[in-house]
């Protein structure tokens, strides 16, 4: 239950810090933290402009991409706090569930017929079925190690052994490059969309409005959330008392955010065409972690 | 003596035939005949092991293929009877005068219990057929014609040398019978070059009767170039009519020194038939060619299990029996369809299945039968031939299974072509077949198919006496 | 007629089964009869279950998909298509129950037949016919293969059979005659290089035959082998492994291809191949687990490949009837012509969507519960195994993954193109919803497709059941590591389906008030949008195209200009993607024989003399033959 | 004597081979017929009328009297008597005939059995290739039935060489064959001579795929 509620509560500030951020390093002043959620606020209480090729799917997709994020929420577990579902192997329900919404988004893109919005739905699915190996490689990895099956269990490394302050770490960079691709952001996409026909995520949500645009951006949170809280709960020690763990558990987020805003001022974005090779080096990399985790684990 | 009653009324009707060629009565007379041809099987049936004139015996192996004979002669006398409606009044005495020739000669050979009477039956047969096979007197049934009887009476008389060498050297005590069980034991004190050059000389010479590897051909134009009926006729009773004489003649000598070399032989004459037929299948632009290959295709396969030994006779007489029902029923379906489509050619003739549709299903079902698919009792067989090819000769399963998928593919994409296919000029129906031409097929697949699933006990022990099997084998997977 | 026997034989079948299912493996022993070697155990019964389930929502949508063809095709073949699907039933519920190989050949080939003709209902579309006897060859030679196996292992035994298997297996080594079972069974069900029947074969059928073919039929090939694994005795560990992997590398196969056809159909035939593949997936863990030892391994594996047999034989059927019912309203099968049928047919659409989110894996369908277990099975080998079985495991899993997210790829494309949008053609006549029996048969799988997906246990505990009985495996373990997580599967599932009912409510209770507006789609400022300018199939796979054309080549054909028009006339282009795989392993092979063959046929002269010299030349080789000891 | 019947027997194997004259057939069949004849009496063991009548109807009444009125009733019918082609030149089939001479040696003493007429068995299987060799060689159809006919006079010299006497009945069974074989031929060869006016093998070889 303390998962969750943290986690919301991380998800709320979350955006507002990246956006400061970046506006900070651009020099400029720049919105408060919570203007995200103003925003949402606002569209919440708008009405709504359906395209006329639309049909039920594009009305309905929001609900399940959002209900979708808030599965793998309550599968998420945060620094030592157990989350409310926890079995054998629940890492698989968590990256389908993501799945899950990614269909939901892509079919929702196709539902206007516009012309740029099959565009993002194409990257998204190519780059959504590249990346679910990367994940799935350092979770295979993570168990191996551990020898634990749930994602409760399988990010409490730190146990003091020689090697887990490297695996934590490394986990921690594919896990960071994990949620730039699942979120969307540079260097993959721009959310700010100077064209390259509108990226990927921001085209695909052209036709949505109110209500459902507004339960998009909120998924968007939650998912920075659940990925930071990963982060989090993969380089925290979980035998540290209860509070200390929270009050790590916030830094980490904010450094988190912190560190993309800083990424996303500083770094340029990839061609839309090298972005596969991008991801794909994220798999790699993972794999190159199994490699090293099998070899501790048989050899020494 | 019934054999001689048999003779006798058969002249008889013969001569009634001749006599009223000019009224038309020879269908009639026909009809007599075939119910004489019957009777005579039936009563065969009922007193087994009866010797009659000294050179006929009734034994399993003729009972067999004499009750097949009276099937086949009744529904070939019913097509033909249909066929030939229009017909010369001359020229319907004459097929029925052959018609009757054939039967008589073919009963000879299944009974003849003598090498040389059998030989003089066969050579009978050849010449009978003549009538037969020029009956549409065009220049194709000519030529057939020519090529058959000439290639046969070639065949058939090398043929007789072997059977001269075969009997030759028995050296002196030994009676000149030369009656099957006598020559069995001849053979045994029979110089064993002599007795393999006699062998491959009758195989050589009667594989134009068989329609196996080297002499197929003639039998393939003949039964291309006869009517329907007749070629069901040919492709059938008189291939059985080769297999029992030259079977007789292989039992004779299985007990011998050269008993493993002749397996080889066979086995070796039977894959290079499979050959041909799928040779040639790939190739065939006609129907009924495309049957009779198929009639080489399996006499092919019952000559390789011929050479398997008793269990493998067993096999070959199933297969036989089968194949003589698929196959007649097969050529009357493609007389029918002929009527029909005016055309036997895969390219001219099509669509038969939309023009045609019983018919059409009865092809159908009759190319599922005779490529051994189940619920073809040939399925049977074949299962038993390759579990016997199964225990030591695999090279020849993998060969004959090769060479079966081939014809296979073959049968199906020819026949499709007929069935399915778009014919290049459409005909209208003209003739409105009668439902009692599709009955015989019916009864025929049938009996095929049933035999799939059940053996009727006489007809067992009967393939059992034949093969001297006995009980030693258990062939309890007839049991559903 | 036709319909009673059809409706008889379901009903005295369907009395069976259950108790079949629930009760222990029954054994009619009488003796004599058809039913002396007939033994039905849990396996077959569940295979039964499945079998009855799909030819009953088969035939009842048949009934409505072939109403159009009733006054095109000749009322004798239409009664002969009914006969064979009762036929196919029968001869399949038979496959199931027979032990002994006579009748077992005979079973199955009658299932071949009566596919057969089946799959050339169709018979004036051009290469249909061409398609069926392909098929039935290829069943022919995998049934050769099947009996070569059979004898081979009954040597020396009175009756073949299937339970002489146990014998050998004990005393020779196994994988030959294995090997040679996987081939034969593999053939049926489509595994990598020896699929290549299916892809031609499902188009061409008519729906409802597509639907029972790729949801039962290629099933039983699946049976035999689970059949014949009953019985393996030693090199389990390798038979495992190379399973395995070579179910993985059937199911990347398929599902790559998947992704490239623009036939509806012919995609979802190669998804059944991939789709095959997790099944063999889960196969070959089973083995392996044994092998091991390990029993949560095998009992997840088995359990997975079972549960996943039943699941894909409903989710595909449900693909198959639905896009049934679209191809039947507007005639094509290439997806590019479609477009925004879901507001003609939403009932359809509503279908095709349900079964491909389960196709795809996802939750809360059935598709997902079975890939967890065998996902399952992978991790409880990652996480205890030895060093090389962990590689396998690894790598098969990550292939498992991919396919997963390739899945999805195709899945939202064909969704996408098909339904959503605009029509990119203007359809001959306004498309129709599906009629009430095909409506009925969907719905009928549609219930279970849910349920299975919110009550996993429910369906697994059966099926685990199944496993305990027919393979070694330890119940207690499997209860415990496979029934528990699964459990909170349909927990978190029951969560889910609740949120989204109060996310509804909410929707609802927000618009109640609020003014929705209907405008055209946003063109970023592009005004003259059309139908046309819409996002294609090929446009939307093009860059995985690239991505993969290493392994699978695309080509495209079109017209050159030339230097000397100073007008081009009007051009034409598409592109394809082609089989290399059965271009290269059946195609070539299989004409080059036939073009030998018709080669050899010069010696038929027709020349009388050289039939004779054929005789001459036959004596002069047996004299040869036979002085040179050669025989 | 003998020896005097089996060279001039050979001999006129050689001189069929050789030649391609119809009529030159006939008469030559008329001799080889007169020959068996001789051959027989010589070799008969007890004289008794049957044997005697049987062996003067096979050999003098059939294959010199009653055949060679067939041959010649066809080539009145079909007025075809000179020939066109000529498949293997005569000089080749001369050389031919010296092999097959060889080989029927060779066969002959590979089969030697004490209770065979040795020479016998190399007329024999010489007048059996003669016979083939028409058949294979020749491109005419008359041709092919002489061919035909020296194979049963092959048969014939095998029966003596193995000297089996058969019951009469069976004996007459296989001279009827014989003749109504060598009837229908006739009957048909005219047939053909009508249609096509010529005895070329070329035009019979519409049968084929």
């Amino acid at each position: 239950m303390t998962a969750l509620i943290l986690l919301l509560i991380t998800s709320l500030f979350f955006t507002g810090i990246l956006v400061k951020i970046k506006n900070f390093c651009s020099g400029k002043k720049g919105p408060g933290i919570f203007q995200p959620l103003k925003n949402v606020w606002v569209l919440l209480r708008k009405g709504a402009v359906y395209s006329e090729t639309t049909s039920l799917i594009i009305r309905i997709a929001p609900i399940v991409i959002f209900c979708a994020m808030f599965m793998a929420v309550l599968l998420v577990p945060v620094a030592g706090f157990k989350p409310l579902i926890s079995f054998n192997g629940d890492f698989i329900l968590f990256a389908y569930v993501l799945a899950l919404g990614r269909f939901m988004i892509i079919i929702a893109a196709f539902d206007s017929g516009s012309s740029f919005e099959g565009m993002g739905a194409s990257r998204e699915a190519l780059y959504g079925m590249l990346i679910e190996p990367a994940f799935f490689i350092l979770m295979g990895s993570l168990c191996l190690f551990t020898g634990q099956t749930s994602l409760n269990d399988i990010f409490n490394i730190f146990k003091g052994g020689n090697f887990d302050l490297v695996f934590g770490l490394a986990a921690v960079y594919i896990l960071g490059n994990i949620a730039l691709v699942e979120n969307s952001r540079i260097p993959i996409d721009d959310p700010k969309t100077h064209l390259e026909l509108t990226m990927i995520h921001e085209v695909m949500v052209l036709d949505t409005s109110g209500f459902d645009l507004a339960l998009i951006q909120i998924t968007s949170f939650l998912r920075f959330a659940v990925f930071g809280s990963l982060i989090a709960s993969v380089i925290i020690p979980w035998n540290l008392p209860a509070y200390i763990r929270l009050v790590l558990f916030f830094i980490v987020q904010v450094l988190f955010s912190v560190s993309i805003g800083i990424i996303e001022s500083f770094r340029a974005r990839y061609k839309m065409n090298r972005n596969q090779q991008y991801i794909i080096t994220i798999s790699l990399s993972a794999f190159i972690l199994f490699i090293v985790v099998l070899l501790t684990k048989n050899i020494l | 003596m019934s054999m001689g009653i048999y003779f006798i009324l058969a002249l008889l009707i013969s001569a009634l035939v001749l006599f009223f060629s000019k009224k038309g009565k020879s269908p009639l007379l026909a009809g007599v005949f075939v119910f004489v041809q019957i009777i005579f099987s039936l009563y065969a049936f009922i007193n087994k092991d009866l010797k009659e004139l000294q050179y006929f015996t009734f034994d399993a192996l003729s009972l067999v293929f004499l009750l097949l004979l009276s099937f086949i002669s009744l529904a070939t006398f019913a097509h033909s009877v249909s066929y030939l409606k229009d017909a010369s009044k001359r020229g319907k005495s004459l097929f029925y005068l052959s018609f009757i020739a054939i039967n008589v000669a073919l009963t000879g050979v299944y009974t003849a219990n003598n090498i040389i009477v059998a030989w003089i039956f066969i050579e009978l047969t050849t010449l009978s057929a003549a009538g037969l096979i020029n009956h549409n007197r065009n220049m194709n049934s000519l030529e057939a014609t020519w090529k058959y009887v000439f290639i046969c009476s070639v065949g058939i008389a090398i043929a007789y040398i072997g059977i001269l060498f075969a009997s030759a050297t028995a050296g002196a005590g030994y009676s000149s019978d030369m009656s099957f069980q006598s020559l069995q034991e001849i053979f045994k004190h029979t110089n064993p070059v002599f007795l393999k050059l006699a062998f491959l000389l009758i195989l050589a010479g009667y594989s134009s009767k068989m329609e196996v590897f080297p002499l197929y051909t003639i039998g393939i134009d003949a039964n291309y170039a006869a009517p329907a009926p007749v070629s069901a006729f040919l492709s059938t009773a008189l291939v059985n009519g080769g297999f029992i004489a030259f079977t007789r003649i292989f039992m004779a000598m299985s007990g011998t020194s050269i008993s493993l070399w002749m397996d080889k032989v066979l086995i070796i004459t039977g894959i290079l038939s499979l050959l041909v037929s799928a040779i040639y299948m790939q190739k065939a632009k006609n129907l009924k060619r495309l049957f009779a290959y198929s009639t080489v295709e399996h006499l092919g396969i019952i000559l390789i299990s011929l050479s398997l030994g008793k269990i493998g006779i067993y096999i070959a007489l199933f297969q036989l029996c089968l194949h003589s029902f698929i196959k007649s029923g097969l050529f009357y379906q493609s007389g029918i369809l002929h009527q029909v489509l005016k055309s036997y050619k895969f390219h001219k003739a099509g669509g038969y299945m939309k023009i045609n549709p019983l018919g059409g299903i009865i092809l159908l079902t009759g190319m599922i039968l005779i490529t051994a698919i189940p619920p073809s009792g040939i399925f049977i067989s074949e299962f038993m031939l390759f579990r016997e090819l199964g225990n030591g000769h695999w090279i020849i399963f993998i060969i004959v299974a090769v060479l079966i998928s081939f014809i296979m593919y073959g049968i199906f994409t020819k026949n499709s072509l007929i069935l399915f296919g778009e014919p290049d000029v459409i005909h209208p129906k003209s003739v409105k077949t009668p439902f009692w031409e599709y009955i015989t097929q019916l009864t025929f697949f049938a009996i095929a198919i049933a035999a799939c699933f059940y053996i009727p006990d006489f007809l067992n022990n009967l393939f059992k006496t034949v093969s001297g099997i006995g009980g030693e084998i258990d062939l309890s997977i007839f049991n559903f | 007629m036709i319909f009673n026997i059809v409706v008889s034989s379901w009903i005295g079948i369907n009395a069976l089964i259950p108790r079949l299912f629930l009760g222990t493996a029954m054994n009619f022993k009488n003796p004599g009869g058809v039913f002396n070697y007939i033994e039905c155990d849990k396996l077959s019964a569940f295979f039964i279950l499945i079998i009855n389930f799909t030819v009953l929502t088969g035939f009842i949508y048949a009934g409505g998909y072939l109403k159009p063809y009733l006054n095109r095709k000749p009322a004798s073949w239409i009664k002969l298509h009914y006969l064979a699907i009762v036929l196919l039933h029968l001869s399949m519920i038979m496959v199931t129950l027979f032990r002994n190989a006579l009748g077992f050949m005979i079973v199955w080939e009658l299932m071949t037949l009566s596919s057969f003709i089946l799959v050339i209902f169709d018979y004036d579309v051009t290469g249909t016919i061409k398609i069926g006897i392909n098929y039935l060859v290829q069943m022919h030679i995998g049934m050769l293969f099947i009996l070569s196996a059979l004898i081979m292992s009954s040597h020396g035994c009175q009756i073949i059979s299937f339970d002489n298997l146990s014998g050998w297996f004990c005393n020779n080594p196994n994988w030959p005659v294995y090997l040679l079972f996987f081939i034969g069974f593999g053939l049926k069900a489509g595994f990598f290089l020896l699929h290549t029947w299916l892809p031609d074969a499902h188009p061409a059928a008519p729906s409802h035959v597509s639907g029972m073919m790729s949801g039962v039929m290629i099933k039983l090939g699946i049976y035999g082998i689970l059949r014949v694994t009953t019985y393996l005795q030693n090199d389990l560990q390798a038979i495992g492994a190379s399973v395995l992997v070579f179910s993985a590398i059937t199911g990347i196969f398929g599902v790559m291809m998947a992704i490239l056809q623009h036939d509806i159909k012919k995609l979802l035939a190669y998804h059944s191949i991939e789709n095959i593949g997790i099944i063999g997936m889960g196969i070959g863990l089973g083995i392996f687990g044994e092998a091991t030892g390990n029993y949560i391994i095998s009992a997840a594996g088995f359990a997975g490949a079972l549960l996943h047999t039943l699941n894909h034989s409903l989710f595909k059927s449900l693909l198959f009837y639905s896009s049934g019912s679209v191809i039947q309203q507007i005639h094509t099968r290439n997806v590019e012509r479609m477009g925004g049928l879901i507001k003609f047919m939403s009932f359809t659409a509503g279908a095709f969507l349900i079964g491909a989110l389960a196709i795809s894996g996802l939750p809360p369908f059935n598709g997902f519960v079975s890939e967890f277990l065998i996902y399952s099975s992978f991790i409880h080998g990652l996480t205890g195994a030895g060093f090389y079985s962990i590689i396998l495991f690894f790598v098969s899993m990550i292939s498992l993954v991919l396919i997963g997210g390739l899945a999805l790829l195709c899945f939202t494309k064909v969704f996408g193109i098909v339904f959503l949008g605009q029509a990119r053609f203007k359809y001959e006549h306004e498309p129709k919803e599906a009629s009430g029996g095909m409506i009925v048969a969907e719905l009928l799988i549609i219930v279970p497709v849910i349920l299975i997906g919110i009550l996993p246990v429910m369906a697994t505990k059966p099926i685990l059941n199944v496993v305990n009985a027919v393979f070694s495996s330890d119940a207690r373990i499997s209860q415990l590591n496979i029934v528990a997580p699964l459990k909170s599967v349909s927990v978190a599932a029951m969560i889910f389906l609740i949120f989204l009912g109060v996310m509804f409510l909410l929707r609802y209770l927000v618009f109640r008030k609020k003014t929705i507006t209907i405008a055209p789609t946003w063109g970023c400022g592009y005004t003259a949008v059309d139908e046309k300018q819409q996002y294609t199939a090929t446009s939307f796979v093009q860059e995985y195209a690239e991505l993969i054309n290493p392994f699978i080549k695309t080509g495209n054909t079109d017209v050159k200009f030339t230097s000397d028009e100073i007008f081009p006339g009007s051009r034409e282009f598409h592109s394809h993607s082609d089989d290399n795989i059965r271009l290269k392993v059946i195609n070539r092979p299989a004409t080059f024989m036939v073009n030998i063959l018709r080669k050899a046929a010069v010696f038929q002269t027709g020349k009388l003399q050289h039939y004779v010299l054929y005789a001459l030349l036959f004596l002069v080789l047996i004299f040869l033959l036979t002085y040179l000891k050669l025989i | 004597m003998l020896i005097l019947l089996y060279i001039l027997f050979g001999m006129s194997l050689v001189y069929i081979a050789a030649t391609e004259r119809f009529k030159i057939y006939i008469q030559v069949y008329i001799l080889q017929g007169i020959l068996l004849f001789g051959m027989a009496i010589i070799q008969l063991r007890d004289f008794n009328f049957l044997n005697l009548s049987l062996i003067l109807a096979e050999t003098i009444l059939f294959k010199s009297i009653v055949v060679p009125y067939m041959l010649r009733k066809i080539l009145q019918r079909t007025r075809i008597y000179n020939v066109h082609k000529k498949s293997v030149p005569g000089n080749y089939t001369v050389m031919l005939m010296s092999v097959f001479l060889v080989i029927s040696l060779l066969m002959a003493f590979v089969l030697s059995v004490p209770s065979i007429e040795r020479v016998y068995l190399v007329i024999a299987f010489f007048s059996l290739f003669t016979g083939l060799l028409l058949i294979s060689a020749r491109k005419l159809l008359f041709a092919h039935l002489v061919g035909f006919l020296i194979i049963e006079n092959a048969v014939f010299l095998f029966s003596i060489a193995i000297g089996k006497e058969f019951p009469l009945l069976v004996n007459t069974g296989i001279l009827l064959d014989i003749f109504i074989a060598v009837l229908i031929m006739s009957t048909f060869l005219t047939r053909i001579g009508h249609k096509m006016h010529s005895f070329e093998a070329e035009t019979l070889t519409k049968l084929k795929d």
